[in-house]
């Protein structure tokens, strides 16, 4: 049979946290065989990736994969793609409360991981306890408030972190102006602030860059969700000491042996079904077709962030 | 009138018309035509995906909703003015018409506020316009950036959508084999340009367009046909912001963002004078084609967003300046 | 100095052949003319005699078709404004020219002070000398204040400190006193005569002889561009001088038309817009042509704009055939069954870049498309029936109106309104800028116009087409009716008589502006 | 009428309305009268107005420049791949290559416009687009990261040379003096005026309209690349598709605000500064006081309407003038 050739929308073009995912797609093809391809659109608004989709379908490509920039805009597209069997695949962010117009989703960890972990890594710097605010990107942004949500569960429910108290979330909009005058506002409202929590790559960056430019690292712990590549300066000066991602590159090369084995009807896609990724061990298909390319987030610090480049 | 003796003929009087065949041929939509032409071959040369009726019509629906509108821009333009606003007006009504919907009410009720709210949006442009006299690049500008605001105000940044399924599809809808979305664009071309071709409505609008103070003068009720064009914006974003609902099944403030420069590429590629005066649906109707041939095919060669950007920038640049010197060249 | 005549200075500039067009038209041919040091030398013409093109083409805003000047005896190019300002010639515009943002001070020296780019605007210098040149005049302007505030009456008045402050050996006064005062002209006369003493020479130009007379040496009589006469002031009467300017025996083709005078079809009574014309009431009765005479800038023009709600009156009565009607834009004037022929025909009349047939047939939309839709063949035929009744010159109707002769624009504007079967009709300076034959023709067509039982307003600055053509001629000077003279009173002198501003006329001593 | 005076209490007015803004959002929240909040105020500002110089001197020479953010990300990419590919080259080398690319870039506006007398919103509508597409082109859609931002620039906005106020603040008001000597006390500061307050008469007086043109949509690009070091300083990394985006409404904005009319021809440094201080305080007091930032961009642009309703009526007398018939 032909090579299955995959086709991976990012959400838009020049933005280097999905650099690394396509170079996973790029080894993962190399290895079991496909043809790949991304293609990207200008700007992350809702119906930006439509003719894109679009275009695939008429090439009769494979496999769609998209990081989408809308949960419910892309519904009809995907349908129709769909119905041409193309194997669609929802990967980084799901089609949340859209589930049913993807074949599955490809998330970096379980989510619900990610707001305890979160809330760990800063109660384990500030001794548990002291003032901490959120940072966050937009305020309707899914993954997010699921996240903020999770933490304040764990914050609530948690004894270990009875002293630690929310005291405020405000959003960045992932845009680097409003991020920093966001967390300048949080810096200025409460002199007492211990420590923040940015779970977006746009505002944890900027907020290390404020805490670098008023100097308050000392006096402020930071972390949240980054890149290596954003955050290396920071962790090497100590603005902040720890932050926590996932392997965008796993996503990428785990989305590729999936895709094939789906199409070569070697992986049946069904929850429960298990299959085998060199580098990442068993995979197992989760509930609502969900797959983690990890079980839990990876802590970058300055020990061990020079082994990464994304 | 009794007979007198020829006199004299001043020299002007023997001023030969154009040639016929430059009149026809030398016309700023003949070059969108031959620019529509070329774009078409190298699209079924680029790419063996390109050459599909139902694929390009499919495509065609992503632009119609700019298209539609790019028709009631190309009067408002002849006339003498500029609209920037419409991609603005069609999010935040479409956003109004989310909420109202989302607010329990009939969709029905929805439909007849966002299309009122369109009305008002336009009222308000052509007040600003035509009573407090300000320049119609300015406060279309300023309500660009005001109404988008607005429908982040009003919807936040969060999609609202779950709208009814006979209303959400109509890019799905086709009657014979043509998507809705580009009928009512193919529609809207033809009764556009009988209204500007044959009544008095759009000769009114040319003649406004080529002078204003003539216009007055000749007795035309300027500030009226005006007012009804930014009204007729207001009204076809509204509609198309509808139109963007249904296709999408959601509407979100971001909505056709940008979506005015896409227009007045349109507009301006289609041979419209920037100036006012010049300008036919045709020309528009054209250009639309013409992006829709030119991203789609690009989009399908899978050439990179990148040169897409770039070679529309370059498009309406050289297009005004080519627009300008034909139309240059043609007067005397 | 002052004993010494004119003519026996040495000369400072000399025009030779001097001759313009504008777009085919010669508006001034073979102009020679010496001007001498230290002589106050005034022009004077009718309205588009070519006094301000001459003066232009000196000052290097024009540049001559034909002919050269020669400063103190070498030939010289003046192309630019600037290259003038460099070799001492400054041109007071007719218009004042002015930058209302910058500063009154910054405006009297603009373009003036040569330097570097980046060089520093030293202000406390710039102010002193603007507050010392002001004094110099004898006007307390704030030389601290923008433009923009300031009466055209000041405006005029920082023009001409601002040729002052350039040393300039002449300066051109194209119509300096229009807007001034009695009090303001009486300063600017001192120094006009103290620049005369230093030696410098004054080109000025006016329509008011009595300033002529108080002021200049010499007079040059330029009529229909061509320079007639060149004389000591005092060597010519009032009479002489009115005479050159008019000049041209009146010319036989006029056709004196004869027609029944019926009821009034338009009366105006008190119309008034401040600061353009005031308390204006006349009456037009069917079947008369009346006409309105007046220098320019009259305010004869705007009176029609109002009439037909162009720029409307502040207050003020129009009635038409006996009936008072309020008129808010031309669309109303329409209805009334009013028409405008304006004299800013590029702008305000012509559709450039349309055809002929839409040009004609723009005031009747219900005509060429009953129903909103238009029917070509019958607009073509409304238009080819008009073309032919005014014997419109064109190559085809489809023609854009642009590549017309102008008195064949001036023809299909004409027509556009016959088409409304109009029952006024307001025709302001229907034939300037016409050919001699069109010219005629129009007269027929006015003439006709009233025998067929309209009414009509004729705005003419052309003597003798107003004389003859008119059955009562209105004058006006400076916003105001100054003469409401029946066929037989009108002559030439007696209308000039009444448009030239009296100034013991006006006690308040305010012009209008 | 007293014009002058009117500008005077335009600016004067401008102070108050920070004053009273200052006053109302510290009644709500004390913290924000501070000497930190002056701070942060203060460094929200550079960008927008050193951008807003260039914008005002195009706008006072009677045009307007959209595409500054698309110029403002062109030289920050094109300084940040220098930086990034050579980090050999000293800080300054990437400076003057920023200002070198938005002077280039903003000389072909400036050409466009004067040689085929095309208005430049239209033209600028299109560069805005054209440059943004080669600012991905030539950076492959690449993101400049952080660790390729030299550290010198980066301390621009955190070392202080004086009184403990960054650098970038410094440059920033810097550069609004030399607008203010150049505009305002240079004999070719004030031709602009000239040209941009009477167009027609201009030549008339002997300037040179079209050069002068085509030296103001130069000095706009420069300072929007100037701008663009900035916003790599200030935010320590350049992406091809965030980098300038929506820009050029940000400036316009405080501009106009600044009392710079659209009629070119008027407007001072001190009222733009005091614009930038305006919406840079207004961004600033939103989120302290808890306000939705979705509001920001709707108060954006009814600000940006407001002015132009002011403006047209300071320049007709009042109200009444404002609604009065055309002169047509
Ligand atoms: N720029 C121009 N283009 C075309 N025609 C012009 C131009 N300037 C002047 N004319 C024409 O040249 C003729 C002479 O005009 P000019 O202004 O010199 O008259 P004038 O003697 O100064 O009259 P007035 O007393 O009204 O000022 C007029 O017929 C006028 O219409
Ligand atoms: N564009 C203008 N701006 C300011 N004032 C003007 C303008 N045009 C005319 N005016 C003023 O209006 C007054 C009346 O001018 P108007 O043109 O009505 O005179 P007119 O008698 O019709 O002259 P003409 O013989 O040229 O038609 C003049 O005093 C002049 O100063
Ligand atoms: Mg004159
Ligand atoms: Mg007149």
């Amino acid at each position: 049979a032909d090579k299955v050739s995959i086709v991976y929308i990012p959400k838009n073009t020049g933005n280097p946290y999905f650099d690394s995912l396509v170079k996973g797609f790029q080894d993962g093809c190399a290895k079991v065989g496909c043809d790949f391809d991304m293609q990207a659109p200008a700007t992350a608004e809702a119906t930006s990736q439509i003719p894109f989709i679009t275009a695939q379908t008429q090439r009769g490509v494979g496999v769609i994969a998209i990081s989408p920039n809308s949960p419910d805009a892309l519904n009809q597209v995907l349908d129709r793609a769909r119905s041409r069997g193309i194997l669609v695949l929802a990967v980084n962010g799901d089609l949340v409360g859209n589930l049913d117009h993807r074949d599955a989703g490809i998330l970096p960890v379980d989510f619900t991981k990610t707001g305890p972990s979160q809330v760990e890594l800063l109660g384990s710097q500030i001794n548990y306890e002291g003032e901490i605010a959120i940072l966050s990107a937009t305020t309707d942004a899914p993954d997010q408030n699921t996240w903020i949500a999770a933490m304040k569960d764990s914050l609530a429910s948690n004894p270990k972190y009875a002293k630690m108290k929310l005291v405020a979330v405000a959003y960045g909009d992932d845009d680097p102006q409003k991020s920093t005058t966001e967390m300048e506002a949080l810096i200025q409202k409460y002199p007492n602030l211990k420590g923040v929590i940015s779970p977006t790559t746009v505002g944890v960056a900027a907020a290390a860059q404020v805490l670098q430019t008023q100097g308050k690292a000392k006096q402020i712990t930071l972390t949240g969700l980054g890149t290596p590549n954003q955050m290396r300066p920071f962790i090497k000066d100590g603005t902040l000491k720890a932050f926590q991602l996932w392997s965008p590159y796993n996503e990428g090369l785990l989305t590729s042996y999936f895709a094939v084995g789906v199409k070569n009807g070697t992986i049946k896609n069904e929850p429960g079904t298990k299959f085998e990724v060199p580098g990442l061990g068993e995979i197992t298909i989760g509930a609502d077709h969900i797959i983690n390319t990890q079980a839990e987030l990876t802590t970058f610090d300055a020990g061990n962030i020079d082994q990464f480049n994304f | 009138m009794s007979h007198t003796p020829a006199t004299a003929v001043s020299p002007q009087d023997a001023a030969k018309p154009l040639p016929l065949w430059r009149v026809v041929l030398v016309r700023p939509e003949m070059m969108t035509l031959v620019l529509l032409a070329a774009a078409f071959v190298i699209a079924c040369l680029l790419s063996p995906f390109f050459a599909s009726l139902t694929f390009i019509l499919e495509s065609a629906t992503y632009y119609a909703e700019f298209s539609i509108i790019a028709l009631v821009l190309t009067l408002v333009i002849i006339a003498g003015e500029i609209d920037l606003s419409p991609a603005s007006t069609m999010a935040l009504t479409a956003c109004l018409f989310g909420t109202v919907f989302q607010a329990g009410l009939p969709i029905g009720w929805a439909i007849a506020a966002s299309l009122a709210a369109g009305l008002v949006m336009g009222a308000f442009n052509g007040v600003m316009v035509l009573w407090l006299r300000l320049p119609s690049l300015m406060v279309t500008i300023g309500t660009l950036i005001m109404y988008r605001g607005l429908a982040q105000v009003l919807a936040g940044d969060k999609s609202i959508g779950k709208f009814p399924a006979w209303f959400v599809g109509i890019d799905y809808r086709t009657l014979l084999g043509v998507p809705v979305p580009v009928l009512v664009f193919v529609i809207a071309s033809l009764a556009l340009a009988f209204v500007l071709g044959a009544t008095i409505l759009g000769r009114q609008i040319y003649q406004i367009g080529t002078s204003e103070i003539a216009a007055r003068h000749a007795g035309i009720k300027v500030r009226r046909i005006k007012f009804a064009l930014f009204l007729a914006m207001g009204l076809t974003s509204a509609l198309c912001g509808l139109l963007a609902a249904s296709r999408l099944a959601s509407v979100r403030y971001d909505l056709a963002t940008g979506g005015e420069l896409q227009m007045v590429l349109i507009v301006m590629l289609g041979g419209t004078y920037i100036f006012g005066g010049r300008g036919t649906i045709a020309g528009t109707f054209i250009a639309s084609w013409l992006l829709v041939i030119i991203a789609t095919g690009m989009t399908v060669a899978n050439i990179p967003v990148t040169y897409q950007l770039t070679v529309m920038g370059l498009l309406l640049i050289v297009s005004i300046i080519a627009t300008n010197a034909i139309y240059a060249r043609n007067q005397r | 100095m002052d004993g010494v005549p004119a003519s026996a200075r040495p000369v400072l500039i000399s025009a030779r052949g001097i001759s313009k067009q504008f777009a085919g038209v010669e508006v001034l041919r073979d102009v020679d003319l010496d001007l001498h040091a230290g002589e106050i030398h005034a022009l004077l013409g009718e309205n588009g005699a070519g006094k301000s093109t001459f003066a232009k083409i000196i000052a290097g805003v024009h540049r001559p078709s034909r002919g050269s000047l020669a400063l103190n005896g070498t030939t010289v190019e003046v192309a630019t404004p600037l290259i003038a300002q460099k070799l001492g010639i400054t041109l007071i515009h007719q218009e004042p020219i002015s930058f209302p943002d910058l500063s009154v001070a910054e405006n009297l020296v603009l373009g003036r002070h040569e330097g570097p780019a980046l060089g520093r605007v030293r202000w406390g210098e710039l102010r002193r000398e603007a507050d010392s040149l002001m004094a110099r005049l004898g006007i307390a302007i704030d030389v601290g204040k923008p433009m923009r505030g300031l009466s055209i009456a000041d405006q005029q008045m920082v023009e001409i400190a601002r040729a002052l402050a350039s040393d300039s050996r002449l300066i051109i006064m194209d119509e300096p006193t229009a807007p001034l005062t009695p009090r303001e002209v009486e300063t600017l006369f001192g120094i006009a005569r103290q620049l005369r003493q230093e030696g410098r020479t004054i080109i000025f130009i006016s329509h008011r002889l009595e300033e002529v007379r108080a002021l200049c040496d010499r007079v040059t009589i330029f009529r229909d561009g061509s320079r007639i006469a060149t004389e000591e002031t005092a060597r010519l009467s009032d009479n002489d001088i009115i005479r050159l300017m008019i000049g041209r025996e009146v010319k036989n083709y006029i056709p004196q038309h004869k027609s029944q005078i019926g009821p009034v079809a338009l009366a105006v009574r008190g119309l008034s817009l401040p600061g353009k014309f005031e308390d204006i009431s006349f009456e037009v009765r069917r079947g008369e042509i009346v006409g309105l005479g007046g220098l320019v800038g009259a305010g004869r023009t705007d009176v029609a704009r109002a009439l037909f709600g162009v720029v409307p009156a502040a207050s003020g009565s129009i009635e038409i055939g006996g009936r008072a009607i309020t008129i808010r834009e031309p669309a109303d004037a329409v209805a009334q069954g009013l028409a405008f022929v304006p004299e800013d025909r590029a702008v305000a009349g012509i559709f450039r870049s349309l055809p002929v047939e839409q040009n004609i047939t723009a005031a009747v939309p219900g005509k060429v498309a009953p129903g909103g839709v238009i029917r070509r063949a019958l607009e073509r035929s409304i238009a080819r029936e008009q073309v032919r009744k005014l014997r419109i010159r064109l190559a085809s109707p489809r023609q854009p109106i642009g590549e017309l002769s102008g008195g064949n624009q001036q023809k299909a504007i004409l027509a556009r309104w016959l088409l409304t079967d109009p029952q006024i009709l307001i025709l302001d300076e229907p034939t300037r800028g016409i050919d001699i034959g069109v010219k005629a023709e129009f007269y027929e067509m006015i003439g006709e116009l009233a025998a067929s039982g309209r009414a009509v307003l004729l705005i003419s600055s052309e003597l003798p087409e107003l004389l003859a053509l008119s059955d009562r001629v209105l004058v006006m000077s400076e916003g105001r009716l100054t003469a409401n003279l029946p066929r037989g009173q009108a002559s030439e002198e007696s209308v000039m008589h009444a448009a030239v501003p009296r100034r013991k006329s006006t006690p308040d001593g305010q012009a209008a502006a | 009428m007293n014009i002058a005076s009117l500008f005077r209490r335009r600016e004067a007015g401008i102070v108050v309305m920070i004053a009273l803004f200052a006053v109302v959002v510290g009644l709500i929240q004390p913290r924000f009268l501070s000497t930190e909040t002056l701070r942060i105020v203060l460094l929200a500002v550079p960008l927008i107005m050193v951008a807003a110089m260039g914008e005002m001197m195009v706008l006072v020479a009677r045009h307007v420049d959209l595409s500054i953010g698309s110029i403002l990300g062109f030289s920050a990419i094109v300084a940040g791949m220098l930086w990034r590919d050579h980090p050999e080259l000293p800080v300054i080398v990437g400076v003057g290559a920023a200002i070198a690319v938005g002077a280039a870039l903003g000389l072909v506006n400036g050409l466009v416009v004067t040689v085929f007398k095309l208005p430049s919103i239209i033209v600028t509508l299109g560069t805005l687009s054209l440059y943004r597409g080669l600012v991905f082109f030539i950076s492959d859609a690449r993101q400049v990261d952080p660790q390729y931002i030299p550290r010198g620039l980066i301390e621009l906005s955190q070392t202080s040379p004086v009184f403990g106020i960054p650098w970038i603040i410094l440059i920033a008001f810097a550069v609004a003096l030399a607008t203010y000597l150049f505009l305002g006390h240079s004999r070719l500061g004030r031709q602009i005026y000239a040209i941009g307050s009477n167009p027609v008469a201009a030549p008339l007086r002997g300037i040179r309209a079209a050069p002068i043109t085509v030296l103001v949509f130069v000095l706009s690009g420069a300072l929007a690349g100037l701008a663009g070091v900035m916003y790599a300083s200030r935010f320590g990394y350049v992406n091809p598709g965030i980098t300038g985006v929506g820009f050029e409404f940000t400036v316009i904005a405080p501009v106009v605000i600044g009392g710079v009319s659209i009629n070119g021809g008027s407007g001072s440094v001190a009222g733009t500064v005091l614009g930038v201080l305006l919406l840079g305080a207004v961004s600033v007091a939103l989120p302290i006081l808890g306000v939705s930032g979705f509001w920001q961009q709707a108060i954006y642009g009814a600000v940006i309407l407001a002015a132009l309703v002011i403006d047209r009526s300071v320049r007709q007398g009042g109200l009444k003038g404002l609604l009065a018939r055309d002169a047509a």
